[in-house]
């Protein structure tokens, strides 16, 4: 790929559970494609699923659409993958999002954190009622 | 794309000896809960879980395996896991889970 | 899956070689997941690198867009997959495939008698100008 | 989802092995094209494709064989394929290039 250039692939998935691992097994040959390692591979994949299941469990539980998107935005530097729902959206501040209390154990909650741990850059866009999108970004080689 | 579970109560050790093979994620989690489930009503002992074949895990199935902890400990029981790849052992590091179950080799 | 019910998946990949693999990997992640044994799975993966290979050398030679879809269609029963390109179509005729001829080898020509030898059930929709679809069923099971 | 090619003349059975390995698709087809050209620009003789480790193959590759092939037949040499794995062989077979190529094993 020519510097500055950039690619992109869409994905639009029905809101179900069992299709996660599609999702999850087009990361990985899209990375593999741009000469990601096994590493960064692996954590795009966690990363990936754990925005699917939000958009599964808490962005279409209302809704009727029945379907999510993702995208995909490939340059010669970084992976871009947005993955977005036209559920209720939510107030989700990534600042108030901590690494887990384990004095005080939670069954929940880990989701977004570890996409912020395994991603080099996250952003969200959420508005109540119109649906949450997730960015997050992953550089090729030493990262940021 | 599938999640095999494989439990035995292994009585000279005293523990439950639980194998994963596949993949936990949220399509193959409620698999999981449910032999938890059955596990624990049976007998609350140690659940060692082998982990070898075990090639993903997300939240989805950490939130069970907190889950299950969390009921194991009301009797002082713990969770071990073994053979972990290092894909899961990145995440269980990330999240602090390294030092909530017992992390074995 | 209920019986009826059917899920879409939708694919939009750039129109260059490095991406075909893209579509194969994910084909190969929708069928295991609907419960397709390796053998079909192979045979998918072919017969939906032909048709974007097809899609990306005759399809998109002159247009701008730079992309074409794939959509999913899976129920309990079958794989419904159809590669659009909005190219400038052709009036390829499906009856006019046929088995290449040895006694005047060519290099050409194989990708379409490919498809409909692998696949359950194909079809073409193409107009001069406008793009052309192929549609290819593959049934779960012992097939038709 | 990528291509590698290894070529040595063999002396003694007098003809090329050329060792396939991954998949021969459009993206990677020119790459085996190249080796071809350099292959028969340097000795016409014929070509033993060990296929052992070739996962994948699709019109594009086997046009590619095709086109080898007619330049090899001009000096009445062949393409030789062995060790082929079931996609491939299906492929060969539904296409009749098993009978314009030599199979083996
Ligand atoms: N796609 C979404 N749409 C609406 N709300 C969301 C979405 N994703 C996350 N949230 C909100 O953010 C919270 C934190 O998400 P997360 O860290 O993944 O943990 P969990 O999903 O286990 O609650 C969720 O409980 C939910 O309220
Ligand atoms: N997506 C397409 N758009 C326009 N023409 C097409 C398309 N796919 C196939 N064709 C036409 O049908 C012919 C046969 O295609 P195919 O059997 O795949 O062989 P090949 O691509 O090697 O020529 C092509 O040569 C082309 O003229």
């Amino acid at each position: 790929m020519k510097a500055n250039q950039s690619d992109e692939i869409r994905l639009s998935i029905p809101n179900k559970p069992e299709y996660v691992g599609v999702a999850r097994l087009t990361v990985a040959a899209i990375a593999s494609r741009i000469g990601f390692d096994i590493e960064k591979i692996e954590d795009m994949k966690i990363a990936i699923s754990e925005a699917c299941n939000n958009a599964i469990t808490h962005g279409c539980r209302y809704c009727d659409e029945g379907e999510y998107n993702i995208n995909f935005v490939l340059t010669e530097k970084k992976l871009t993958i947005s993955v977005y729902d036209k559920g209720e959206g939510c107030k989700c501040e990534l600042e108030d999002i901590r690494k887990p209390n384990y004095n005080n154990l939670k069954e929940g909650g880990l989701g977004i954190f570890i996409i912020k741990s395994l991603m080099d850059d996250v952003e969200i866009e959420s508005e109540k009622g119109k649906g949450m999108m997730i960015r997050m970004i992953k550089y090729l080689g030493d990262g940021i | 794309m599938s999640l095999k579970i494989k439990k035995d109560f292994d009585s000279k050790n005293n523990y439950w000896l639980v194998e994963l093979e596949g993949e936990v994620d949220v399509y193959t989690a409620g698999q999981l809960k449910e032999a938890f489930k059955l596990i624990i009503k049976e007998k609350k002992e140690n659940i060692k879980i082998d982990a070898d074949k075990l090639e993903y895990i997300d939240s989805t199935g950490l939130g069970i395996l907190i889950g299950a902890l969390k009921r194991l400990k009301q009797e002082d029981k713990d969770i071990i896991i073994s053979n972990i790849k290092p894909n899961i052992g990145k995440l269980l590091k990330i999240t602090g889970l390294d030092k909530v179950f017992i992390i074995e080799g």
